[in-house]
This record gives structure tokens, sequence and C-alpha cells, in this order.
């Protein structure tokens, strides 16, 4: 088997995982994307460990690590979707803005002045 | 695998961390009886035990040098995990240290905040298990989990009030930190394939001697880990999820991701680079450069015209951090570790002072701090005193002397354009804090800012203030830390 | 009370001055330094020295300071103090030139003189034209002692010393001699307001009449010819320069005069009459022999009574008739008033006027033909020099008759066409030359202004007898008739009621205006230039580098969407920007 | 045979890895999430690592799915198709990470495009767990911090405020 | 001797830190006393240092003639490590060519708390002030005093902080966003410039391996292109916005406009010449070569300054501004003179450095009398004939302005006289013809500046007082005024009429 073939479907889910963290609304779908990318790197530990036969299967090791990081994550993080869910009422990473910046009148310095004198 | 005795002693603070983590939690679990206040005071005087021994064990094996859990390489020396070594004690001490200011931090606002006293505290001892693990690992599979256990805790501790204004914060630094995590593994999967090993030694013996066709994936891959990382210290254009955490966390976390979360991905960096994976003359240095100057730039621009305390710290560690980029592109160990301890001393004390005023006047806005000098002048004072630290202008020497540390590993590295961009933002930055300043000196229009503050504050504030003092008539202390 | 001290203490510094000249009267040249400073090879210091030159100067200087510090007394009432102390540090800035061995020395006497004559013209600082008056002079003088600083560097690093005694012109190569010399003289006539730096001398004359007598008798513009005859072997030694100063004198001499002869007010009449007679001085030392130098000092000696007699004068009738202008001296002289009046300073007017124009007898006639006799000397020797000297003085010696008379006519003397003399120094308003004024109240000054006079008056008599009469006869006969030549015009001119004024004359060749064209307006342009340059171009940068930081933050600020997606958009576009770029710079 | 066998199951992953992220029923997506999952186990599979591909399974498909779609139903995501499920930048996406493919898609195949591989049986899960507790013994610690902390975290984050706490 | 020297460094240091620690309900005049002791003890301190004998020298020619006995190059040597790390000593010491200008800064701090016991701004917190000029004092001090790069750089940014504060809080009251921008620019610019100096110190260090100056002076970085082209070129842009020289003045009109009259003086004063001792003390004797390819371009930029500045003056409708201005073109003939690399020249520039300090602060002092008097600075404002209203403060300013002009006999004159005397025989490396046609430019700048000193003077002292009639509360000099202008008024005479006094002391630069 071509080693290519293995690499190149790695990299194609990997940006497949891309478009959906980058297009995609609903904050558990992105979650889902990260999924897809973390599988592609799976994809080509594996079949670089394949492809390297050195008896220490150390590609296959950190893809256990891999997957078990990912549930990790996808616990934590499907407990703050939640969290906002209970805040925000929806789960749409999109529409959540609260913290971006207030447009502020600037304060003006001359508020000082009657300070000052 | 048999432990030895030296693998003990090289993982004995991460150790002792996570078994304390354990207990604090359980502690806090299931000593119900005791009152809310009690249990808080005895949680906290844990962890401050448990960092203290850190701190009193990394200075007493500061000159060792141990390898832990290494296996006899095919070829060359002897692959390691976990290394300690001077430069890792001088990090440990800078992650610690930052900690130890955080929980002191967080000893006298916590309550108020609605946070659960032990969770919280497990989690900040867990994510600074996993940064001292991350300060010496010499493995891309120990430095990847040691910068997820960074990180998630971290997270999870911004959503830990369990507002709206958290779970926000918390989201989108989670996404970003996933995403950087799914980046830098694709990164580190590259690196496999092309070097076959994951220990950095080993990896930076093979990718000297590699095919041009595979050098470019190994660039590829290298460019893949630095992101993962530039993500995690916020460098731009990475930068974005920062301000917006840092405004919707409590103070103390954000302190914390400022402090322990920021310094943790800087040593996990400097690791790299300075193991190999970006040896000297590689384009991968180039790209750190870039960053740092890129990071600096935009950090220092945006806190122009802040008008909360809170996001013109958050932009201008975004600065900061460009400054502490520069000598890492150059691999200069010692400026890194330097800049970073000055960093986190004053950044602990700034927040500490924009903590007590927050309690008060929530709003956060600039102008709350006028005519603090007379009203509050212990609390202005100190405040000053770390924000010219930060700026890096006398009587900050601390600040000065890194950044003139900063300079010199550039221009030993003959980046002229590096150098002259750090020079103008040298300015922006004084630009940045000198308005705050000028806002804690001004006459105020209607009541300044005056209350008793906390006497564990106090405490907290002196103690920076006093280490910084120190600092600044000695400066020689922040660049022995790693030698 | 500080007043009364200053007085005494004015009067007292110039009697000093002249016991110094009399006790250093006879005393073998000496020189001696002092607070030297090593500067590199070159040394920085002061030296004085006394010689023949020195004790005349510092007689001439302490008797005029003298008569001038006594006149003041009753001259000046207002501001007393600070009048009485600049004069008395006029007079020492004056004595620092004469008794000076160091050319730094002198530098600070002769630019201290032009400080101390700037606040004393603008001592009427109310006035408009004093102000302007005392600007032009310093800043005109300024610019000379430029040039002369930069001729202290030539002549000096030529020669390795800034001592006068020691400036050898021998050690010194020829271009630098002509250069430093020529650069000297530029000092020199900023100084002494010769072309083309003579402006501000006739617009000097707003400040009190006694310091115009000092100014013009003793002090600053006498400098000059003080300063070329103490150099006189190094500016003997350049040909070019000579001849350089032999033009400049002619020219000088004969436009002054003809200035003067136009002019309407007493005392600028006066200050053109010392601008041409200092070119006289000039010409005589331009002829390089001895006997120019002893001619120029000769002469210097007896301007400085007249002139400063004639200026006293002047003050007199500033001071007890209130103007010097002509039509406002004619109101009095009409009525026949003005001479009966002022009778002695009539007197001592004439005696000075007389000398002045040269008439035979007078101080001025020895010195003047003393000087014709130099040039004709040298004239006969072969040099054109000689020859050019020699006929601008015999028409400048005519010329002088011509104003003196004029003036002395006019000023004093009823016109014997009255009707014809009508409009003769208004333009406008005839009629207001009928105005009746108060002649009742006009005397004579007091003793303290006339004393002076009358010592003056003997001087400008008796001083061209002090260096033994002996003349040339054929050149005194043909100076007399110069004389007659100059003086007769002017009668018959007044006489018949008629004062033509040509133009040209009148507004003294236009120079003023030019001048002001040409360097005042291109200046205050350019001042406007830097300050707007200042403001829109550097300070532009500066402000379009602040707005550019206030922009790129508000710029930073509005990506800052809050919108968790731009940015992740924006770093994964990074990560692929980076790898580009990385690949671009590293390829 | 393994060539096939892979082609079909990376077929089959590319397909509902597209459908996970167009889908436009939120719970579909999930669904073939679980499809793409299985068909990346199955490539695994094919490359010899048996044992990944079951913790695969067991881990991605039996576990983590099903937490999805809890938390789908615990934030009452709707199964009808959601118009506005994509943000508007979702063409600049795609060209973003078109971009992204073609980049690593091209020095992929420039550097590898000659290697062969030969999978041998090694994905055992002896020889996995000898190599995790003979050489990964510190990152398989830590990981286990990291499981820890984030099921704390987790928990700390799902619990009501509690009104006032005694 | 070494004691008396770090007693004048620690001194005003620890005494601001003690009055900050003291209440602020003490009274102004009791901060202004105690201010005025402390910086009286300084000057004690610093005359104390004062060379007694004969035999300085600036910089060591070789090495035998450093261990050759009794001609020791420095006095009150402390030669410490500071920062291995980085190569950083604590060395201060003092020579003939920093000890005038640390008895200049000495006096001038004396002078300005001595003036605050009685006059100080209108905006108060007296006590603060006093703090921050030590601190200011303190700094430049150690500036002048140290003999190492980074220590001199340090010094150097002490005192941006204190000055800034002191314009923004104490400036102009009418103004307070112009002076909160004329803090900022002047602070920022110098920054920016302050940072560039430092990257110079690091090629230096990167070529020479020391930032020790006197090791530097005795081996200097050689070698006129390539990194010391840069080193010296990065050096002389960070003092030349402190000098601050054309074309980056721009801060220092707005900066000493706004100030409160002691920030002017010693931001004139003093401040100032930091750039230019930086360059004579620096850039001069340890790259020499790369300053030498560079003079011709810096001594054309001094020119340029020179005549800009004096032509910008006479434009001006603002007495700080255009006494400001006048900094500029006086600081022009200083570095002028500094570019000519000759012994006359740099005679010049420090005897300059030393008459600007004393003749502006005393212009500063008086065109602060006048602005407290008429509460404007504008010409226009005040009016004329300060003659008649302010018959002492009027001949006083005239004083100041012949001084500042050039007068000989006063001190202005020495300065520029050198300078020029430098540029008409500039060191033999430099091209004669250049400084030649300087030479005369600047020369006429000197008319220039006579023409707008002239024009202030008209435009503000004389004029007919009927016009402009006396305002009810303006009180001609008082006490303290003349107290405190005493002594810069009697040394503008005394270096006038002996220069020697300062010019024998430098001996062979």
């Amino acid at each position: 088997m071509p080693l290519i073939l293995p690499l190149l479907l790695a990299v194609v889910l990997f940006c497949i995982g891309v478009y959906g963290v980058l297009a995609r609304r609903n904050a558990i779908t992105l979650l889902m994307s990260f999924e897809l990318m973390l599988n592609a790197v799976n994809l080509n530990l594996i079949a670089f460990d394949a492809w390297r036969v050195d008896g220490l299967a150390t590609g296959q090791t950190l893809a256990v690590f891999v997957i078990t990081l990912a549930a990790a994550e996808i616990g934590l993080g499907l407990a703050i979707v939640l969290l906002l869910f209970r805040g925000h009422g929806h789960v749409d990473a999109d529409a959540a803005r609260d913290l971006a910046e207030q447009e502020r009148q600037e304060t003006p310095e001359l508020q000082e002045k009657g300070a000052a004198t | 695998m048999t432990l030895t005795w030296t693998d003990w002693q090289a993982i004995a603070v991460p150790l002792v961390l996570a078994v304390g983590a354990v207990a604090v939690l359980l502690i806090d679990s299931f000593w119900r009886s005791a009152s809310v206040q009690l249990r808080h005071t005895v949680v906290t005087l844990l962890t401050v035990a448990l960092i203290l021994f850190g701190l009193v064990f990394v200075w007493a094996q500061r000159d060792d040098f141990k390898p832990a859990f290494c296996r006899p390489a095919v070829e060359g020396p002897a692959e390691c995990s976990l290394v300690f070594e001077p430069l890792t004690a001088g990090l440990w001490a800078v992650l610690l240290i930052g900690a130890l200011g955080v929980v002191g931090l967080s000893a006298y606002r916590l309550l108020s905040a609605d946070v659960p006293v032990g969770e919280y505290h497990f989690l900040l001892l867990s994510a600074l298990v996993g940064a001292t693990v991350l300060a010496g690992a010499r493995d891309l599979a120990t430095v990847v989990i040691g910068l997820e256990v960074v990180s998630l805790p971290s997270f999870a501790m911004v959503a830990l009030r369990r507002d709206r204004r958290g779970s926000e914060g918390a989201l989108k630094a989670f996404l970003v930190s996933v995403l950087s995590t799914a980046v830098m593994l694709f990164g580190i999967s590259y690196l496999y394939g092309v070097t076959g090993s994951l220990y950095l030694s080993t990896i930076a013996n093979r990718l000297s001697g590699l095919d041009p066709e595979l050098r470019r994936v190994a660039f590829a891959a290298g460019l893949f880990v630095i992101v993962g990382f530039g993500f995690k210290i916020a460098a731009v254009p990475f930068h974005g999820w920062l301000p917006d955490t840092y405004v919707g966390a409590p103070v103390e976390v954000t302190a914390f991701l400022a402090v322990v979360s920021k310094s943790a991905g800087v040593a996990g960096l400097l690791v790299l680079v300075t193991s190999g994976v970006a040896p000297s003359g590689s384009e991968l240095r180039t790209v750190v450069a870039i960053l740092a100057a890129l990071t600096m730039t935009v950090g220092n621009l945006a806190a122009l015209r802040q008008q909360e305390a809170v996001r013109l710290l958050a932009w201008s560690s975004i600065g900061q951090v460009g400054f502490l980029l520069a000598p890492l592109a150059v691999g200069d160990a010692q400026a890194v570790v330097g800049y970073l301890a000055a960093y986190v001393v004053v950044t602990v004390g700034a927040f500490g002072a924009v903590a007590v005023v927050q309690r008060h006047r929530p709003g956060g806005l600039l102008t709350d701090y006028r005519g603090m000098v007379r009203s509050e002048p212990g609390l202005a004072g100190a405040l000053i005193f770390f924000l010219v630290v930060l700026a890096g202008l006398p009587p900050g020497l601390a600040g000065l002397f890194t950044k003139f540390a900063a300079f010199q590993a550039v221009i030993d590295a003959h980046l002229g354009w590096l150098a002259i961009v750090m020079a103008i933002n040298v300015m922006i930055g004084l630009a940045v804090y000198l308005r705050w300043v000028a806002e804690l000196f001004r006459l105020p229009a209607e009541d300044p800012f005056s209350v008793d503050i906390e006497s564990p504050a106090v405490a907290m504030i002196s103690l920076c203030a006093a280490t910084a003092a120190v600092l600044s008539i000695l400066p020689s202390t922040l660049f022995s830390l790693a030698i | 009370m500080i007043a009364t001290a200053w007085r005494v203490a004015g009067v007292g510094f110039s009697l000093l001055v002249v016991l110094a000249a009399g006790l250093l009267y006879g005393v073998s040249p000496d020189q001696a330094a002092f607070l030297n400073s090593s500067v590199g090879d070159l040394t920085i210091g002061f030296a004085v020295r006394t010689d023949d030159l020195t004790v005349l100067m510092l007689a001439v200087v302490g008797v005029i300071a003298t008569c001038v510090q006594v006149y003041s007394l009753g001259y000046l009432h207002q501001r007393a103090a600070s009048y009485h102390a600049l004069v008395t540090l006029f007079t020492a800035a004056m004595v620092t030139v004469v008794i000076s061995d160091s050319l730094f020395f002198l530098l600070i006497g002769w630019e201290v003189m032009g400080a101390c004559s700037y606040l004393l013209i603008g001592h009427y600082w109310e006035r408009r034209d004093a102000r302007s008056g005392a600007i032009k002079a310093f800043l005109m003088t300024r610019l000379g002692d430029v040039g002369f600083l930069f001729g202290i560097f030539v002549l000096g690093l030529g020669a390795g010393t800034f001592r006068i005694s020691e400036l050898d012109p021998a050690a010194i190569s020829p271009g630098l001699l002509t250069g430093g010399t020529l650069l000297l003289l530029v000092g020199v006539v900023g100084k002494s307001a010769q072309v083309p730096l003579q402006t501000w001398l006739p617009d000097a004359m707003p400040g009190p009449s006694p310091v115009s007598a000092l100014i013009h008798a003793a002090t600053m513009v006498a400098a000059g010819v003080f300063l070329i005859a103490r150099l006189y072997d190094v500016f003997s030694a350049s040909q070019t320069t000579m001849t350089v100063l032999a033009v400049v004198a002619c020219v000088t001499m004969l436009f002054a005069a003809l200035c003067a002869m136009a002019a309407v007010e007493v005392k600028r009449v006066l200050a053109w009459s010392t601008v041409s007679q200092l070119a006289i001085m000039f010409s005589a030392l331009s002829l390089g022999t001895t006997a120019g130098r002893h001619a120029a000092l000769f002469h210097l000696v007896t301007h400085a009574a007249f002139k400063g007699l004639l200026f006293l004068c002047a003050g007199v009738l500033l001071h007890q008739v209130g103007s010097a202008a002509f039509v406002v001296l004619r109101r009095y002289t009409r009525r026949g008033r003005l001479r009966k009046a002022l009778r002695v300073t009539f007197v001592t007017m004439t005696i000075g006027l007389a000398s002045l124009a040269g008439v035979p007898g007078f101080a001025g006639f020895f010195s003047k033909d003393t000087v014709i006799e130099a040039a004709w000397h040298h004239a006969r020797d072969g040099s054109v020099v000689g020859w050019i000297v020699l006929v601008s003085v015999c028409l400048t010696a005519a010329f002088t008759a011509f104003y003196c008379m004029r003036m002395w006519l006019w000023v004093f003397f009823r016109t014997p066409a009255l009707a014809g003399a009508l409009g003769a120094f208004e333009d406008e308003n005839a009629t207001a030359d009928l105005d009746e004024p108060d002649t009742s109240k006009l005397r004579d000054a007091p003793w303290v202004m006339l004393a002076p006079l009358v010592l003056l008056a003997f001087a400008a008599i008796a001083l061209g007898y002090v260096d033994g009469v002996h003349l040339d006869w054929v050149i005194a006969s043909v100076s007399t008739v110069l004389v007659l030549l100059g003086a007769l015009p002017a009668y018959s001119l007044w006489s018949r009621g008629a004062d033509p004024r040509p133009v040209l004359l009148e507004r003294e060749f236009g120079v003023g205006t030019a001048y002001h064209v040409m360097f005042v307006v291109p200046v205050q342009l350019l001042a406007k230039l830097t300050v707007a340059g200042d403001r829109d171009v550097i300070g532009g940068y500066v402000r379009g580098a602040g707005r550019a930081g206030t922009l790129a933050s508000q710029g930073f600020r509005k990506l800052q969407t809050g919108n968790v997606q731009t940015y992740l958009t924006a770093a994964v576009v990074g990560v692929v920007a980076l790898a580009v770029l990385a690949g671009v710079i590293g390829s | 045979m393994t060539t096939a066998l892979f082609a079909v199951a990376g077929a089959v992953a590319v397909v509902a890895a597209v459908l996970v992220v167009t889908s436009r029923r939120i719970v579909h997506a999930a669904l073939w999430l679980v499809v793409a999952l299985g068909a990346v186990a199955g490539c695994f599979g094919a490359l010899h690592a048996e044992f990944v591909a079951l913790v695969q399974i067991l881990v991605y498909v039996g576990a983590i799915v099903v937490l999805v779609l809890f938390a789908l139903m615990l934030t009452r995501a709707p199964t009808n198709p959601l118009p506005n499920l994509t943000t508007g930048r979702s063409p600049f996406a795609a060209v973003v990470a078109g971009v992204l493919a073609v980049l690593l898609g091209t020095g992929v195949v420039i550097a590898f495009g000659n290697e062969k591989v030969d999978p041998v049986p090694a994905g055992s899960a002896t020889d996995v767990g000898t190599a995790i507790f003979k050489t990964w013994v510190l990152p398989f610690e830590v990981l286990s911090v990291l499981l820890l902390a984030a099921l704390i975290g987790a928990i700390a984050l799902s619990q009501r405020k509690k009104a006032k706490e005694d | 001797m070494s004691a008396i020297l770090l007693g004048i460094l620690a001194l005003p240091i620890l005494a601001a830190l003690a009055l900050w620690a003291i209440p602020a309900s003490i009274g102004d005049r009791l901060a202004a006393m105690y201010g005025s002791v402390i910086s009286g003890l300084v000057l004690i301190g610093s005359l104390l240092l004062w060379p007694r004998s004969e035999g300085w020298f600036a910089y060591v020619p070789s090495q035998d003639q450093l261990l050759r006995e009794g001609s020791r190059p420095l006095q009150a040597v402390t030669d410490v490590p500071w920062i291995p790390a980085l190569g950083v000593r604590f060395h201060v010491a003092v020579d003939s060519i920093s000890m005038p200008l640390i008895v200049l800064t000495a006096l001038l701090t004396f002078v300005c708390c001595l003036y605050s016991l009685k006059i100080t701004p209108r905006i108060g917190r007296t006590r603060s002030l006093i703090a921050l000029l030590l601190v200011i004092e303190a700094g430049v001090i150690g500036a002048f005093s140290s003999m190492d790069l980074v220590l001199f750089f340090v010094c150097f940014e002490i005192v941006l902080i204190p000055m800034w504060l002191v314009i923004d809080i104490w400036g102009d009251d009418h103004d307070p966003v112009g002076r909160k921008r004329a803090a900022n620019t002047f602070v920022l610019m110098t920054v920016l410039g302050s940072a560039l100096m430092l990257l110079g110190f690091l090629l230096v260090y990167r070529q020479a391996g020391t930032f020790d100056l006197v090791q530097l002076t005795n081996s200097p970085v050689l070698g006129g292109h390539g990194v010391p082209l840069a080193a010296a070129l990065l050096i002389a842009v960070g003092l030349a916005v402190k000098v601050p020289l054309w074309p980056l003045h721009i801060w220092l009109p707005d900066a000493h406009a706004k100030a409160p009259t002691v920030g002017s003086v010693l931001l004139a004063g003093v401040l100032l010449k930091l750039g230019t001792y930086g360059l004579i003390r620096i850039l001069v004797p340890v790259l020499p070569d790369a300053t030498a390819t560079m003079a011709p371009y810096l001594a054309g930029f001094a020119t340029v300054a020179i005549i800009a500045g004096s032509l910008a003056c006479l434009a001006q409708t603002d007495v700080k501004r255009l006494i400001a201005y006048s900094s500029v073109g006086h600081m022009g003939f200083i570095v002028l003179g500094i570019s000519t690399l000759s012994q006359a020249g740099l005679h010049g520039a420090l005897f300059a450095n030393i008459a600007h300090g004393i003749i502006t602060g005393l212009l500063f002092f008086l065109a602060g009398a006048i602005k407290d008097r008429h509460d404007t600075s504008d010409l226009r404002t005040i009016g004329r004939a300060l003659y008649a209203r302010l018959p002492r403060i009027g001949g006083l300013l005239t004083f100041a302005s012949l001084a500042s002009l050039g007068l000989p006999g006063l001190a202005g004159f020495w300065g520029e006289m050198l300078v020029l005397l430098g540029a008409y025989r500039p060191a033999d490396s430099l091209p004669r013809t250049t400084y030649l046609v300087f030479m005369v430019i600047a020369g006429l700048g000197t008319v220039l500046t006579a023409a707008y000193f002239l024009r202030l003077v008209r435009n503000l002292c004389q004029g007919d007082p009927a016009e402009n009639p006396a305002s009810a509360f303006a009180v001609d000099l008082s006490r303290i005024e003349l107290i405190t202008w005493a002594p810069l008024i009697t040394l503008t005479v005394l270096l006038g009429v002996w220069p020697g006094l300062l010019l024998h002391q430098w001996g062979t630069l």
C-alpha cells in the first residue's frame, strides 16, 4: 500500500475538520469537527508507525494517548457548552459576543479641567 | 520499566503537587462540618505549603542535572522523557512563584465570587502539575499532554463562577485551545513521520540529516507545533481569544492565565526551541521572530486606547509575550527565564491591585483609578511600580534589565530588524502604561477610590512589590535562574 | 540715590582714564598676560599692553568720556542710573579695546561696546525709532563682528597666537594674511559704519546726544580706526586688503558726504559727516605708510574733539529747543532767537563746524591737510591708491565744507529771502512754519553742559597745533580753495532761500530700503516658513505617528469582534500566511 | 487487499466527514460522525493497528458520540434541518481549508510520494501496552492527571450554583 | 572621595523616598525647605568633589599614563560588578568632564528647591514636586558619573518618568490637554531615542565585549563602516533626541512651554546636557572612526538646527517657546562643536554646555516670573514696556538675552567662539571645506540669534508704557527671586570674564 494514501486521507480529513471549525455555528458541531481533525492526526500516526517498522509502536501509543486526550477534551468541552447553554440559552459559538469590547465614549481629558482648577 | 531514585527525584515536585491536588479536593469535599471560611483557609494553606515545598525542592536541587524516564537510544545518548536541569529549575521556580502569587490573590476574593474553593485549588494544582511537567518534558508526547494538563483545568477555572461571562470566556479559550492542540498534534505526527521519534534530542539529531523534501515537511510540522504554542501564549495572530477570556474570567483566574498558563506555554516553546527542534539558523526561528514582532506591535498598539484595566492588561500581556518571543527566537534561555520571572512577579502584583479595585468598582475602567495617589498612596505606589516594571523604565529596573537582556540576545543574534521593532515597541508600551499611571496621578472628578484593603491583599501586593524591588536592585538574581 | 552713585562713578571713572593716560605717558611699551588657559595647542586668555597708541587713545577716550559724563549730569534726568552705568561700561569697553594685547580680550571690549551702544541708543525705549535704531545698530555691527571673529581665527591660527604683539605678518602665509585681514576689515566696516554697513549710524540718532557724541567721537566707531592702526603691520603687509580698504573708504567718504548734504536734521548731518570723516581716516590708513597712519590718528584725535563738540551742541539744541530738526529750529531762527538765546552754543558750534569743514586755522584743517599730504606723497610715488585717495579726499573736503556751511547758515541765520525759504524743509503744511513758537523761555544750557562745550571748542582749535605746525603751503592753499568751493554754493543757495535736495540723496541712495527688502523681509518669511515647517512637517510626522497609533489601536479593537470563529479564522489564515512567508524567507 | 480495504474505508470516512460538516440536521451530523469514526477505525485495522482500532470504536463511537448526543439533547437541538447552521463565512472557510489542503497535500506527495507501507502485525494490545508501560510511563501518568482534572472540572462546571452554601 | 560621590547619588533618592513616606499634610513650605537642605547638601558634596590639584585627565591616552603616579584619571571611583550575566558593572567615577556638569546639576536643583520655598506652581502638591526634583537630580548626577554604558543608560532613563510627571501634573494649568500631550511627546520620543541608543550600546558590546567606558576609551572600537558605524548611528540618534538636534527637536518647545518654571529650568539646564555629554563621553572616544565618518552629517544637522532654531524664534509669540527654540539653536552649536572632533570644538561644546545651562536656566526663571505675573506667556497678551512695569525683571531679561546671544564677556560667548574655532580647524580626518561652510552659516546664525533676542526685548521690555498700563498685582523682583537668581547671574559674568576657570580643567580631550 502506498504511504501516500493514508497521508492524503489524513490531510483531507484534517481540512474538512478545519472547514467545520470555521464554518459551523453550533458549538457541539465544532467539537465534532475537532474530532475529525484529531482522527486525521491518528491516521497519520498509525500510517507512519506502519511505515517505520521500529518495533516500538510509538505511533500507536501516541494515537491511544490522543484518543484519551480527545475524550478528556470533549468531556470538559461539553460541560462548558452546557454551561453556556444555561447562561445564554443557545449553543451558538458565533453569537456569544458578550465579552467583545463595548463601544464607549472616549473619556474626555477635559473633565479634569474642573478638578484641576 | 523500573523507576529509579533519580526518576522519583526528578518528578517529585509534579508528583507532590498532583497528590496534594487530590488531597485538597478530598478535604474540601468530605470535611463538610467545617465552615466555608475555615475550609478556604485550610485549603489555601495546604496549597501554599505544597507550592512552597516545590520551591524549596527546586532551590535545593537547582544545580543538579537529572535525566528521568530514560531509555537507551538506538543511536546517540539516552532518550529521556523528562530532564531536571538548571533551566528546568528556573522555569519551575517561575511557575511556582506565579502560582503562589495566584493562590495569594485568591485568598481574599474567592468567597464572594461564588467559586467552589476545593475544585478551584484542585484545578489550579493540576494545571501546575502540567506546567511543571511541560517545563521539564523532553519528548513530544509529554509535551503535548503536559500542555493539555495546563490548559483544560484553566478553562474549567475560567468558567468556575458558572455565569454567563465566565462560560463564554471559557468556551472561546477552549475552542481555540482545542484547535491549537489539533494543529500541534498534526504537526507532531509529521515530525514523527519524518524523524521516527518523539524524543526531542533524537528529533534534533535526525533533522539535520534530512532530504530536502522531507525537510520541507519537517518545517511545516515544526511550524504547526510552534503555532500550537502560539495559540497557548496568544501570539498574534492567534491571540483573539485572550482579551475576551481575560475579561470574562474572575480576576484571579485571569491572573492565573496571564501568569502560570502563559509561562507554561513559553516554557514549552523554550524547551522546543532550545532542545533542537528549531536549531539556530532554521527558518522556524525566523517564524518565531516574525511572531514576536507581530505580537508585540499588535499587542501594544491595541492596548493603546483601552479603557478597561483588565483589557489593557490583557493586550499589554500580549505585547509582553512579544518581548518574550524575541529572545526565544534566538534561543537565549537565560533572557527568557529572566524576563518571565520579572513579568510573573509584577503581573501578579498588578492583577492583585486590579482585584482590589475591581471588587469595589466592578466597572473596571481606568478612570476608576483617578486620584488614587492621594486617596490610596500605598496601593497606587505599588501599582505604579508594577506598571513601570512592565514598561521597563526606572525605577522598574527589573523590567528594564530583562528587556535589556532581550535586546542583547537579539542583537547578538544579528537580528537588527527585530531589535528596531522592539525599540519602537518600548515606546508604544510606555505610552500604554503611562496612560494608566497618569490616571492614578490625576485629580479625580468626584470621589476617588478609597477602601479598607483586606490584609491578605496588602500582604500579597507588598510581597510582590518587595520582590520586584529586590529584583530591581539586584537584577542579577533574575539571570541566575537559568544558567 | 543709586543714580547719584552711578553719576559719581561715571565721572570718576572717566577721570581715572585720563589719569591713567597721564601716568602711562612716556612709560616704555610693555605687555602683561593673565587668566590664560590652553585649549589644545592654543592659548586662550587675556593680555594688556601699553604704548604710545594706547596712551593717545586713552587720553582721547578719557577726555571725551569725562566731557560726556559731566555734560550728561545736566542733560539727562530720566533713568539716569542705568544711563550712567552704561556709559561707564561703554567707556570701560573702549578702554579694554585700547589696552588689550589679546585679540579675544579686544573682542570682548569690541562687542560689549556694541551691546552698550544698543542699550544706550534704545535709552528712550518709548520711541519707535529708538527701538528700531538700536536693533539695527546692534545687528549690523554684530554681522561685522562675525567676520571679525573669523578674522581672529584666521590670523590667530595662522600665526599660532592670539597675542597682538606676537602677530608677525611674516609668519603668516600670504593667503591667510589677506583672508584674515579682509575678515577683520568686515568687522571694522561694521563697527565704523563704512559702506556697505553704513546705515545703522544715522539711524542711531534717536539715542541721547551725549551718547552720540561718545559713539562718534571716541569709542565705538573710532575703534575701527584704532584697530587698523593697532594691527598696522599686519594690515599693511597685505596689499589686497589695503586696496579694498582704500576703495571702501573712498566710496564711503563720498557717499556719506553726499548724504550729509541732503539731511535735514542736525544730528543726521553730523552722523553722516562722521561716516565720511572716518572714511578719510581709513583712506589715510589704506596708504600703508607711516605718514598715512600718523595722519589717520591725527585726524582721529581732532575729529574726536570737534565731533564730540558738535554732538554736544546738538544735544543742547535738543535739550533746550526740543528738537534738532531743521524745520523746528528754523522757527526759532526766523524769530532770530536761536543765536541770541544760545550764545555759547552758537559760538562753540561754529568752532566745531569750522573745524569739521577744514577752515584754516582750526584743528580739522591741519589734520585733513596731513591726510592729503600723505596721500600726495604716496601718489607721487606712483601709487594708484594714493591718487584715488587724494582725489576722493579733496572732493570730500569740498562736500564737507558745503554741508557744514549749509547747516550753519540754515540753523542759525535768518534767510535773506524769507519767502523763498518757506517750504524749504516742509513737504506739506507749509503754513505750520509760521506758527509762533514760544521763544521767551529759550535759555542757554546750564553750566555743566556748557563747560564741556567750551573745553572741547578749545581743543577743536588747539589740537591742530599740538603736533607742531608743518604745512605744505601748496596743499594748504589747495584745500583752502576746496573749502571755499564747497562753502560758496551753500551760501548762495541759502541766500536764495533754496535748499534743493535730490531725491536720491534724500533717500540716501535707497540703501536702507534695499537692505530691508533684501534681508529683513526674506528672513521674516523664512522664519514663518520654519515655524510652519516645524508645525506641519516635522510636527506632522510626530502627530501622524501618534494618530497612526491611535488608528491602528482602534482598528485592532474593531477586529476584536467577540466572535470566536473570527479568531479561529484569523489564526488559520495566519498559519497559512506564516508558512508561505517563512517559505519565502527561507528559500 | 489491505489497500482495497483501506481505500473503501477511507472513501467512506471522507464522505461521512463531509456530511458531518455540511449536514443541516445537527443530529444527523452526529450520526455521520459515528460513520466517519468507524470508517477511520477500519483504516486503522487495514494498517494492522488493531488495538488502536478497537480503542477507537470503544472510546469514540461508544463513549464520545454518545456523550455528544446527550449534549445535543440537553441543549434541545432540534432534529429538523436548520437553515443557519453554517455561518456566512463558510465560503471563505472552504477556501482556507482548500488552500491548506492543497499546500499540505503537495508537500506530502512530494515528500512521501514513493514510499510504500508494508504493514506487519505489530498493533496488538501487548505491543502497545508494553510500549506504554516501558517507555511512555510519564505521559501516561500525566494523562491520568488530565483525565481526572477534566472530569472534576466537568463536574464542577455542571453543578448548579448553590444559592448559599451553608 | 568615592564615599562623597556615592553619597550625593544616594542622598537625593533616599530623601525623596523619605519625603513620600511623610504624609501629604506636611506643608509646602516645609517640603521645599527639606528639599533645599538636601539639595544644598548635595551641592556641598559636589563642590567637595571638585578637583583640588592639577593633573586631571579626562581621557587617558595610554595605559602607562594611567599607571603613572599622581595623574589618576578618575576620581571617586567605585567599581563593583552588578549584573555579571549581562556584563554590567556599577562603575561610577568623576573626572573633569563630568564634574562641572555635576556641580551645575546640583546648583540648579538647589536653586529650584529654594525657589519653591516661595513660588510654586498653582497646582500645589509641592511635596511630590520636590521629591521628583530630587529624583531627577540623582538620575542626572548618576548619568554624569557613570562609567558603564548600561549604568549611563539606566540613569538616562531614571529622569524620564519624574520629568514626565512634572510636566503632566504641574504644567500649564490653562491647558491640561496641551501639557499632557507635551509630556507624552517628550517621554515617548526620548524613550524611543534611548532604546535606539541602547541598541547601539549592545552593538558596541558585541564588538568590544565590555560596557566599561574606561576600557572602551582606552581601546576603542575601530572601523568606520559596518557595525561600528551602525552603532554610532544608533547612539547618535538616541542622544540627538535628547539634545535635541534638528529635526528631532519637536518635543522640546512644547515640553518647555508647558512645563512649570522649575521643570523648564531643569529640563533646559540639565536634562538636555545628558545628550551632549553622552556624545562627548561615549560617541567620540568609543567609536572614533565611525564618529569621524558620521561627523560631517552631524555637523550639517547641527548647522541646520542653529539656523532653524533661530528662525523659528523670530516668529514665536510665546516667550517660553521662544526660549525653548533658542535652546535648539544653542544645542546645535554644541553638537557642531562636538562634530568637529577637534580640541577647540570639544572644549567649546563642554563650555557651552555649562554656559547654556546657567543662562537658559536664568532665562526660564525670568520667563516663569513674567508668566506668573501675567498668567500667560503670550507676548501679545503680556504687552510691552516691561521696563516701565517691572524694571528689574526687564533689565535682567535683557541681561540674560545678551548673555544668551553670545556677547563676549558673558558666559555664552566662549563656548560658541570655541565651537566656531573648532569648525574653522576641524580634526584632520574631516573635510575642512565643508566645515568652513558650516562655520560661516553658524556665524550668521549668531546674528539671527541676536536678532530674535533683540526682538524679544523690543516686544517685551521696550515700548510705550502709556499703551500698556501696569498690571495691578505686578510686583518687581522679589527677594527669593533675587536670591535664587544671583548665583546664576554671578556665574554668567564670572565665566564670561574668566573662562579659564573651566577651560583649564579639561586639558587635552
